[in-house]
C-alpha cells in the first residue's frame, strides 16, 4: 500500500463528500456523490477489499447513482442549501 | 379449625356472570329482569348456605390462581367478609325489584346496561366481602369503581358526565396513586399480602414508614369518603335513586370502609396501630368527619345530597368503632355496616319513590308529603330512627356498642363526639318527617294528584325497614359473625 | 509530540472514517432538502463500511484469493498473509443493505414531491401547517 | 437546526476519536480481528470448500445466513418500491404520441389503441421528447451483450476472483437499466418484462433459500450444502463448491431482476410507460 | 422434529413471502392464504420451542452446520422463546384483522403487501433468535425496511414520517453496526457469547466503553426511547391502520429485547451495572421519557397519535425497569414487554376498527361509539384498563414488579412517574370513553336517548374476532402472571440480579 496515494484519495473522498452535500443542485449532487463512490472503491481496492471495491463500484458508483438521477428527473433539481 | 376448600366463595362472585343472560335477552325486559332476580335470589342462597361453616368458627377457602410469588388469587369466606356478604346479597334483591320499578316508572334509557352493570358491581362487592388477600381486594376493589361508572353517569348528560369525573378523580387517583404504591410498599416490607388476624406488616417497620402506609391506606380507599376524600359522594348523587342506594347502603362506600376494616385489622394489626398509637390518630380524623358531614348534612336542602352527607358522617363511625382498637368498639363498627345499610337505603328508597311519584327533590317542596305517601314516609320514619339511633331502629344496637367501645378504650372525647353527632344527626332528620305528616295541607305545595310510587318501588322499601326493625330486636346473625370476626383479631393477641 | 505523531499517523484511517461519518450525519440533521438528507445517509453508511475495510487491513498481507494451484501438501496457508476477509464479507451486506434503503428512500421522496410539489423540507412542514 | 446538528456531530465525533486511542494501529496484523476469528476462515476454506475466494466462501457459506437476508432485503426493496410506487395501470391509457422519422411529424393518439401506420417509419415519443442519439444507441446496442456476458462470467467465476453473484447480478440489471437509459423504457420493457424481472428476484432468494430447504430436507442443518452431496458431483466438498454456485446463481437472479424492478419504479414512477 | 424448530421458524416465512410475491403475479387470490399458512405455522414454531424451553430442551441450531464463532448460530433460551411467542402471536393475530382492510384500501396492493408483512415479521423474529450481532443488524433492516414501506403506505403525511423514520432508523442501524465493528476491531468476533467470553480483560478499554454507548443510544433510537422518538409518533399515525397495528406493538418490543439482549448476554450485567454504573442515570432518563410520553399524550385529539405517544411512555418502563438492575425490575421489565405488545395490538386494532368505520380516529369522529360500535368499544375498554394497571389485567402485574423493583431499588422518582403516567392514562382513556358514552347529549331520560346521534356500523366480524381474542388474551395473561414469570421468565434472570 502506498500511503501517499492511501491519503490523496482518503482527502479527495472528503472533498467530494463534503461537495455532494454542499452543491446547489441536484442533478450534480448525484453525480459527485457517484464520484465520492468511486473514490471509496478506489480506496477500499487500495485496502486490498477487492470484492467490496468491485460492489461500491456497480452498486454506489453505478446503480445508486441512476436512481439518484431517475429521482431527480421526477421531482425537481432545484435546491435551497 | 382447619379452612374448608371450597368453590362457593367462586360461585357467590360468578352469580353474577347473569350479566351474559341479561344481554342476550336485552330485547324482551320481563326476561331480562327475570334473569336479574334469579341471579340475585341464586347469589343470597348461596350466601347463605355459607353461614352455618362460618358461624362455626370455619372459613371456606379458594385459590384461583397464583399471580405473583407469596400472592394468590385467593377467596377466603370469614366471619367479618360473610357479614357484609349477607348484608349485600340480601340488599341485592329488594334493590333489583326496586330498580324495576323505578327505571320502568321513570322510562329510562339504556335499561339493560344498568343491569348488567349492577349485576357486575354486585359481582364486585360480593368479591371484595370475601377476599383473602389485599391484593384480590384491591382487584375486586377497582372492578367495582370501573363497573360503577356507567352507573353513576346513567343520564349521559353533562351534569353525568361531570360528575363522573369527580368521581374516577377521586376513586381511581386514590386507588392508584396512594393504594397501589402502599400496597406495593407493604408486600416489600412483608412478602406478602395475605390478610391474617394479627395483621401482616412487621412490626420492626419504621413507625414513620408505617404510620404513612396507613394514611395511604386510609384516603386510598376513597370509597370510604373520609373527609378530605368525600367531595365525589355528593356529587354522585346525579345518579338514579337504585344507583344511590347502591352505592350508599350497599357495594361502594361499604366495599370501602370494608376495606379501611381489613387494612387497619388484618394488615397491620391491633397490636401494631396500639404500639404505634395510630388507632387514635385515625380515630381523630373520623371523628372530625363525622362532625363535619353531619353539620354539612344540616345545611342541604336536596333530600338526596343531605342522604349522601349523612352516609359520610355514619361511615366514618365504623371506621371510628375500628380505630378504638377495641372488642366492643370492633363489633360496632363491624354492625354498623348491616345496621346503616338497611336504614340508609331504606332512606335512598324513599327518596327515590318520592321523586318517581312527584318529581321532586328538593326538602322544601316536600312539607305535608306524608299525607300523600303515608307507607313511604312511614318506612322514611324509620330508618330515619335507624340511623339517629333511637330503639327500635336497629342503628341503636351498633351506636351502644360504640359508645362501649369508646369507653373501654378510655376515650372521652369520641364518646362526645359519637353523642353530639347523634344529636345532629337527629337535627337533620327529624324536622323532615315532621314537616312531611304535621303541616296543615294549606302549606303543601304538591298537586293532588300525588300519591304513592308503584307497588315495585314501595314493596322494597317497606321490607327495608321492616328488617330495620326487625334487626333491633333479632340481631344474633350479625352479633355472631361479628363476635366472631372480633374474637379472631382479639384472640390471637392473648387478651 | 513524537507520541502524538504517531497516533496520528497509525490511526489516521479511522480519523478520515469519522470524518466522513460526521460530514454524513450533519446532512442527514441539518440539511433541508431530501434528497440531499439522502446522500448524507449514504455517506453516512459509506463511513461505516470504511470504518469496517479498515479493520481487515494487514500490513504486508495480499487480497484474500488464495493462490491457484497452492500446493497444501506442503505448505499450510498462513493467515497473516492475507487481508482478514471477515470484514469484506460484512461489509458486502452493508452495502447491499444500504443500496436497498436508498432505493426505498428514493421511491419515498418521489411520493413527497408528488404530494407537496417541493423538496425543502421547511416548505413541506409549513405546507402541513397551514392545512 | 444547523446548531444542534453541528453540535450532535461534534459530539458524536469527539465521543468516537476519543475511542480510537484505544484502537489497534491500523494495519496491524497482531490485532484481535486478525487472530481470532478470520485465520480460520483463510487457512481452511480452501480445504473445506474448495473455493480459494475466501470472501466468497465466507460469504455464501460460513456466513450464508446472512447473505441469504442480504439476497432478501433486496428482494424486499423491490417489492416496497413496487407497493409503493407502481399505479395499477389505468382503464383508459394515456394518449401516446409518434413521430414520423423523416418529416418530423408528430401523431397523437387519445385512446391509446393501436396504429395501423407503417411502424418502421414512425418512432414511439415521449411527452418531453429529446432526440435519440445514434451513436449512444448503437455503442449500446453492441455493448449490452458483452456487458451481460461479463455479468454472466462475474457470477461464474466468483469463487476464483473477485465478484460472485451480488455484483454479477448488479452488472446485469445494469445492462438492462443502460438499455432503457440509451433507448427508452418501453424497448426495455419489451425485452424483458416487468412480471418477468418480479419473477426474476422472486425466483433468485427462492433459490437461495430453497437451496437452504433442500439441505434441510436431506437430513442436514439449514444452508449446510454439504448434504447436496448424493445430487451432485465430486464428493462432499465439491457438494460444497457447487451448492455455493448454485447460491450464487440465485443472487445473482435476484439481484438482477430487483435493480431493474426498482429503478422502473423509479424512473417511471409507477407508470411503467415513459420515463428516464 | 423439533431439533429443526429455530430453521423452521425463518424459513417457513421467508419461503412463504417469497411465494405470496409468485403467486401475486400468478394466482393472486393465493396470497391471504399463504401468509395466514406461513405466520400460522411459525407460531405453532414459536410455541414449540417456547414448550422445549420449558421442559428445558436446549435449542441452539448451527447454520450451515459450522461451529460457532465461525458460523452463525441460532440460540433459543427463555428470554428469547418468550419474546418469539410474543412476536408470532401478535404477528399472526394481526395478520386476521388486516384483511378487511387491506381488502378496503388497497385491494390491487395486496400481494406486496402480504409480502412485505411476512418479511416483517420473519425479521423481527430473527432479531430475537439469532446469536450473532451482525446476523441481528441484517435481520434489522429486513425488518426496517419492510417497516418503512409500510408506513408510507398510508394517506396524507405517511410518506414523509416514513422518510422521517428512514433516515432516523438508519442513523440507528449505523450506530448498531458502528458498535458491533468497535467490539469487533477489539474482541475480533461476531458471535455474542464469544464476545462476552473475551471482554471481561477489555473492560476498562475505552473502545468497550464507546462500543457500548453507540450500541445503546443505536438500538434507543429505534426503539424511540425518549429524547429520541421524534420519528415515532408520526410515523405510527399516519400509517395505514393494520400496519400501525403491526409496527406499534412489535418494533418497540423486540428493540427493548435487543437492549435487553445486549447487555446481558454481550456485554454482561456485571459490566453494565458493575463497570458502567450507568442505572442511576438511565433509569432517570426512563423517568423523563415516562413522564414526557404522557404529556405529550394528553394533548393530542387524535385517539391513534395519542397511542403513539404511550407506547413512548411504556418504552421508558420497560427501559426503565431493566436498568433498576434488581430481580423485580427486570422480571418487570420482561413481563411489560410481552404485556405491551399485546395491550398496544388490541388498543390499536380497536383503533384499526374506528378508522375502518368512520375513516379516521380525530375525537370528531368517536361520539356515539359506544351505541354503535360497542364491541370495539369494549374491547378498548379492556386494552385501556390494562394500560393504566387495572386487576386482572396483565397490565397490572408488569407495572407490580415494575414498582416493586421500584422500591427494592429505592428509586421513588421511577415509582412517582410509574403512578403518574398510570394516572395521567386514565384521564386519556376516559376522555376518550366520556365523548363516545357522552356525546352526542340528547335528552337525560327517556327511551329514546342518543338515537340521533350519528350513524354507524360495528366493525366486520373478522376485524372483531382477533380483537376480542386480543382483549380476552390480556385478561388470561394476567391471571397466568404467575405460571409465565414462574417458568420462563425467572430463568432469564441473570445471576448478579438475584
Amino acid at each position: 500500500m502506498i500511503w501517499q496515494l492511501d491519503l490523496l484519495i482518503l482527502i479527495l473522498v472528503v472533498l467530494c463528500g463534503i461537495g455532494a452535500i454542499m452543491i446547489r443542485d441536484l442533478l450534480g449532487t448525484a453525480i459527485l456523490f457517484g464520484a465520492y463512490s468511486f473514490m471509496m472503491c478506489l480506496l477500499w481496492a487500495i485496502m486490498g477489499a477487492v470484492d467490496v471495491a468491485f460492489t461500491e463500484a456497480s452498486v454506489g458508483a453505478g446503480v445508486s447513482t441512476v436512481f439518484f438521477v431517475a429521482t431527480v428527473y421526477h421531482t425537481t433539481r432545484r435546491t435551497k442549501d | 379449625m382447619e379452612p374448608l376448600t371450597s368453590l362457593k366463595p367462586l360461585l357467590a362472585v360468578l352469580v353474577s356472570l347473569g350479566v351474559v343472560p341479561i344481554l342476550i335477552s336485552s330485547r324482551s325486559p320481563n326476561v331480562r329482569e327475570a334473569w336479574t332476580f334469579g341471579a340475585a335470589g341464586l347469589k343470597f342462597l348461596i350466601v347463605l348456605s355459607m353461614l352455618p361453616a362460618v358461624l362455626e368458627g370455619r372459613e371456606l377457602v379458594c385459590t384461583l390462581a397464583q399471580v405473583l410469588p407469596g400472592v394468590a388469587f385467593r377467596l377466603r369466606v370469614d366471619a367479618l367478609g360473610m357479614l357484609f356478604a349477607l348484608v349485600a346479597s340480601s340488599l341485592w334483591i329488594t334493590t333489583s325489584a326496586y330498580s324495576i320499578g323505578y327505571m320502568r316508572g321513570l322510562k329510562e334509557h339504556g335499561q339493560t346496561r344498568y343491569f348488567c352493570f349492577f349485576a357486575l358491581a354486585l359481582s364486585a362487592t360480593i368479591g371484595v366481602a370475601f377476599s383473602a388477600n389485599l391484593f384480590t381486594l384491591y382487584l375486586f376493589y377497582e372492578m367495582l369503581s370501573f363497573a360503577t361508572y356507567p352507573l353513576v353517569t346513567h343520564h349521559q348528560d353533562a351534569k353525568a358526565r361531570h360528575s363522573g369525573r369527580k368521581y374516577l378523580l377521586y376513586i381511581v387517583g386514590g386507588s392508584i396513586g396512594l393504594v397501589l404504591p402502599a400496597m406495593v410498599l407493604a408486600y416489600h416490607l412483608s412478602g406478602t399480602l395475605e390478610f391474617s388476624g394479627q395483621g401482616f406488616l412487621p412490626h420492626s417497620g419504621s413507625p414513620i414508614l408505617l404510620g404513612v402506609l396507613l394514611f395511604m391506606f386510609l384516603f386510598g380507599f376513597a370509597k370510604a369518603a373520609i373527609m378530605p376524600v368525600h367531595a365525589w359522594l355528593p356529587a354522585a348523587m346525579v345518579a338514579p335513586t337504585p344507583v344511590s342506594a347502591l352505592l350508599h347502603a350497599v357495594a361502594v362506600v361499604k366495599v370501602g370502609v370494608f376495606c379501611i376494616l381489613r387494612v387497619l385489622t388484618e394488615v397491620f394489626g391491633l397490636d401494631l396501630l396500639a404500639s404505634l398509637h395510630l388507632g387514635t390518630a385515625v380515630a381523630y380524623v373520623a371523628a372530625f368527619t363525622i362532625i363535619a358531614a353531619s353539620l354539612i348534612a344540616l345545611t342541604q336542602d336536596e333530600l338526596k345530597r343531605l342522604l349522601a352527607f349523612s352516609t359520610i358522617g355514619q361511615l366514618s363511625y365504623i371506621v371510628l368503632g375500628a380505630a378504638l382498637l377495641s372488642p366492643k368498639g370492633l363489633m360496632g363498627g363491624m354492625i354498623h355496616i348491616a345496621m346503616h345499610a338497611f336504614g340508609k337505603i331504606t332512606l335512598f328508597f324513599c327518596a327515590g319513590a318520592i321523586f318517581v311519584a312527584t318529581g321532586k327533590k328538593n326538602l322544601s317542596e316536600m312539607a305535608g308529603i306524608g299525607k300523600r305517601m303515608p307507607v313511604t314516609m312511614a318506612a322514611f320514619f324509620i330508618g330515619a330512627l335507624s340511623i339517629i339511633g333511637i330503639p327500635p331502629g336497629g342503628g341503636f344496637l351498633s351506636k351502644w356498642y360504640l359508645v362501649l367501645g369508646a369507653l373501654e378504650a378510655d376515650q372521652f372525647p369520641l364518646l362526645v363526639v359519637i353523642l353530639v353527632s347523634s344529636l345532629l344527626n337527629a337535627a337533620y332528620f327529624m324536622p323532615i318527617v315532621y314537616r312531611a305528616f304535621f303541616v296543615g295541607s294549606r302549606e303543601t305545595t304538591l298537586p293532588d294528584t300525588v300519591s304513592e310510587a308503584p307497588i315495585f318501588c314501595v314493596a322494597p322499601l317497606v321490607v327495608t325497614a321492616l328488617i330495620s326493625l326487625v334487626l333491633f330486636f333479632y340481631p344474633q346473625p350479625f352479633l355472631d359473625l361479628a363476635e366472631l370476626a372480633v374474637q379472631t383479631l382479639i384472640g390471637g393477641t392473648g387478651k | 509530540m513524537e507520541e502524538v505523531l504517531r497516533l496520528v499517523v497509525e490511526r489516521y484511517n479511522y480519523w478520515i472514517y469519522i470524518t466522513l461519518m460526521m460530514i454524513g450525519l450533519y446532512a442527514l440533521i441539518a440539511k433541508n432538502n431530501l434528497v440531499k438528507k439522502i446522500v448524507g445517509m449514504n455517506i453516512f453508511q459509506t463511513a461505516v463500511i470504511l470504518f469496517y475495510v479498515s479493520i481487515g487491513v494487514k500490513k504486508g498481507a495480499t487480497i484474500p484469493i488464495i493462490e491457484h494451484n497452492y500446493d497444501m501438501a506442503h505448505q499450510a496457508i498462513r493467515a497473516a498473509d492475507y487481508v482478514n476477509p471477515l470484514p469484506h464479507v460484512l461489509m458486502l451486506t452493508a452495502i447491499v443493505v444500504s443500496v436497498a434503503t436508498l432505493g426505498v428512500a428514493l421511491a419515498i421522496t418521489i411520493m413527497v414531491y408528488h404530494r407537496y410539489l417541493t423538496l425543502e423540507e421547511d416548505e413541506i412542514l409549513k405546507q402541513i401547517r397551514e392545512s | 437546526m444547523k446548531n444542534l446538528g453541528l453540535l450532535i456531530v461534534v459530539l458524536v465525533g469527539a465521543v468516537l476519536i476519543y475511542a480510537t486511542t484505544d484502537f489497534p494501529p491500523f494495519g496491524d496484523p497482531e490485532s484481535p480481528a486478525s487472530l481470532h476469528v478470520s485465520p480460520r476462515y483463510l487457512e481452511n476454506s480452501l480445504e473445506e470448500t474448495a473455493v480459494p475466494n475466501v470472501v466468497t466462501s465466507v460469504l455464501v457459506d460460513y456466513r450464508g445466513l446472512d447473505t441469504m437476508f442480504e439476497t432478501t432485503v433486496v428482494f424486499a426493496a423491490g417489492v416496497a418500491c413496487f407497493l409503493l410506487l407502481r399505479v395499477p395501470r389505468r382503464r383508459t391509457p394515456a394518449p401516446r404520441q409518434y413521430r414520423h422519422r423523416l418529416t418530423g411529424l408528430t401523431f397523437r393518439i387519445k385512446d391509446g389503441g393501436e396504429i395501423s401506420l407503417p411502424l418502421q417509419e414512425f418512432e414511439p415519443m415521449e411527452s418531453i421528447w429529446t432526440p435519440h442519439d445514434f451513436i449512444i444507441e448503437k455503442v449500446c446496442c453492441y455493448l449490452i451483450p458483452f456487458i451481460q456476458l461479463f455479468g454472466l462470467f462475474v457470477i461464474a467465476h466468483g469463487h476464483h476472483s473477485p465478484g460472485g453473484g451480488f455484483q454479477g447480478g448488479v452488472i446485469l440489471g445494469a445492462s438492462i437499466i443502460l438499455l432503457s437509459l440509451s433507448h427508452d423504457l418501453r424497448t426495455a420493457l419489451k425485452r424483458m418484462g416487468e412480471k418477468t424481472s418480479a419473477l426474476f428476484s422472486t425466483f433468485g432468494v427462492l433459490i437461495y433459500a430453497g437451496t437452504g430447504a433442500l439441505c434441510l430436507l436431506l437430513g442436514y442443518n439449514f444452508l449446510d450444502y454439504q448434504a447436496l452431496d448424493p445430487l451432485l458431483p465430486g464428493g462432499p466438498v465439491m457438494a460444497r463448491y457447487h451448492g455455493i454456485l448454485l447460491v450464487e446463481v440465485g443472487v445473482g437472479m435476484a439481484v438482477m431482476g430487483t435493480m431493474i424492478w426498482i429503478f422502473r419504479n423509479l424512473a417511471s414512477r409507477g407508470r411503467h410507460e415513459e420515463g428516464l | 422434529m423439533s431439533q429443526y424448530y429455530p430453521a423452521l421458524l425463518i424459513a417457513i416465512p421467508l419461503l412463504a413471502a417469497l411465494f405470496i410475491s409468485a403467486s401475486g403475479w400468478l394466482r393472486p387470490a393465493l396470497c391471504f392464504p399463504l401468509a395466514l399458512t406461513a405466520l400460522g405455522g411459525s407460531l405453532l414454531v414459536s410455541l414449540g420451542l417456547l414448550s422445549n424451553v420449558i421442559r428445558g430442551i436446549p435449542d441452539v441450531y448451527l447454520f450451515g452446520g459450522w461451529p460457532p464463532p465461525w458460523g452463525i448460530y441460532y440460540r433459543v433460551d427463555h428470554l428469547s422463546a418468550l419474546v418469539l411467542a410474543v412476536v408470532s402471536i401478535v404477528g399472526f393475530v394481526n395478520l386476521i384483522a388486516a384483511r378487511p382492510a387491506v381488502e378496503k384500501e388497497f385491494p390491487e396492493k395486496a400481494a406486496p403487501f402480504y409480502t412485505l408483512y411476512v418479511l416483517f415479521v420473519t425479521g423481527l423474529l430473527g432479531m430475537v433468535i439469532t446469536g450473532d450481532a451482525f446476523n441481528l443488524y441484517v435481520l434489522l433492516e429486513i425488518a426496517a425496511i419492510t417497516g418503512y414501506a409500510l408506513i408510507a403506505l398510508g394517506k396524507g403525511r405517511a410518506p414523509l414520517s416514513s422518510l422521517h423514520y428512514i433516515f432516523m432508523g438508519t442513523i440507528g442501524a449505523c450506530f448498531y453496526l458502528l458498535g458491533v465493528g468497535y467490539l469487533y476491531i477489539i474482541t475480533g468476533s461476531l458471535n455474542m457469547e464469544d464476545i462476552a467470553r473475551l471482554l471481561p480483560p477489555l473492560y476498562e478499554s475505552k473502545v468497550v466503553t464507546v462500543a457500548f454507548v453507540i450500541l445503546m443510544v443505536g438500538i434507543w433510537l429505534k426503539m424511540g426511547f425518549f429524547p429520541l422518538h421524534a420519528w415515532l409518533p408520526n410515523a405510527y399515525t399516519h400509517a395505514p391502520s393494520p400496519v400501525s397495528s403491526l409496527v406499534a406493538p412489535l418494533m418497540t418490543k423486540v428493540m427493548v429485547y435487543v437492549m435487553i439482549r445486549m447487555v446481558l448476554t454481550v456485554f454482561t450485567v456485571d459490566y453494565a451495572f458493575l463497570v458502567l454504573k450507568l442505572n442511576d442515570a438511565v433509569v432517570w432518563l426512563a423517568v423523563i421519557a415516562i413522564v414526557a410520553g404522557s404529556l405529550l399524550a394528553l394533548a393530542e385529539k387524535d385517539v391513534k397519535r395519542m397511542l403513539t405517544f404511550i407506547v413512548v411512555a411504556e418504552v421508558g418502563y420497560m427501559v426503565g425497569g431493566f436498568w433498576l438492575g434488581n430481580r423485580a425490575g427486570f422480571i418487570g421489565a420482561v413481563l411489560h414487554l410481552v404485556n405491551d405488545a399485546l395491550m398496544t395490538l388490541c388498543l390499536f386494532l380497536a383503533v384499526g376498527n374506528i378508522v375502518y368505520a368512520k375513516g379516521n380516529s380525530q375525537w370528531d369522529s368517536l361520539p356515539g361509539l359506544f351505541r354503535t360500535m360497542p364491541w370495539t368499544m369494549g374491547a378498548l375498554v379492556v386494552g385501556a384498563l390494562s394500560i393504566i394497571g387495572v386487576p386482572p389485567t396483565c397490565g397490572f402485574f408488569s407495572k407490580w414488579y415494575l414498582l416493586l423493583g421500584a422500591i427494592q431499588g429505592g428509586h421513588y422518582g421511577f415509582l412517582a412517574a410509574l403512578l403518574f403516567s398510570s394516572l395521567v392514562s386514565v384521564v386519556l382513556f376516559f376522555r376518550i370513553f366520556e365523548i363516545s358514552y357522552f356525546e352526542p347529549f340528547g335528552a337525560s331520560h327517556g327511551p329514546d336517548h342518543g338515537e340521533d346521534g350519528p350513524a354507524g356500523r360495528e366493525a366486520p366480524l373478522g376485524m372483531l374476532v382477533p380483537l376480542w381474542m386480543t382483549a380476552l388474551g390480556l385478561v388470561l395473561l394476567g391471571l397466568y402472571t404467575g405460571e409465565i414469570v414462574d417458568r420462563v421468565i425467572r430463568h432469564a434472570v441473570p445471576g448478579m440480579m438475584l
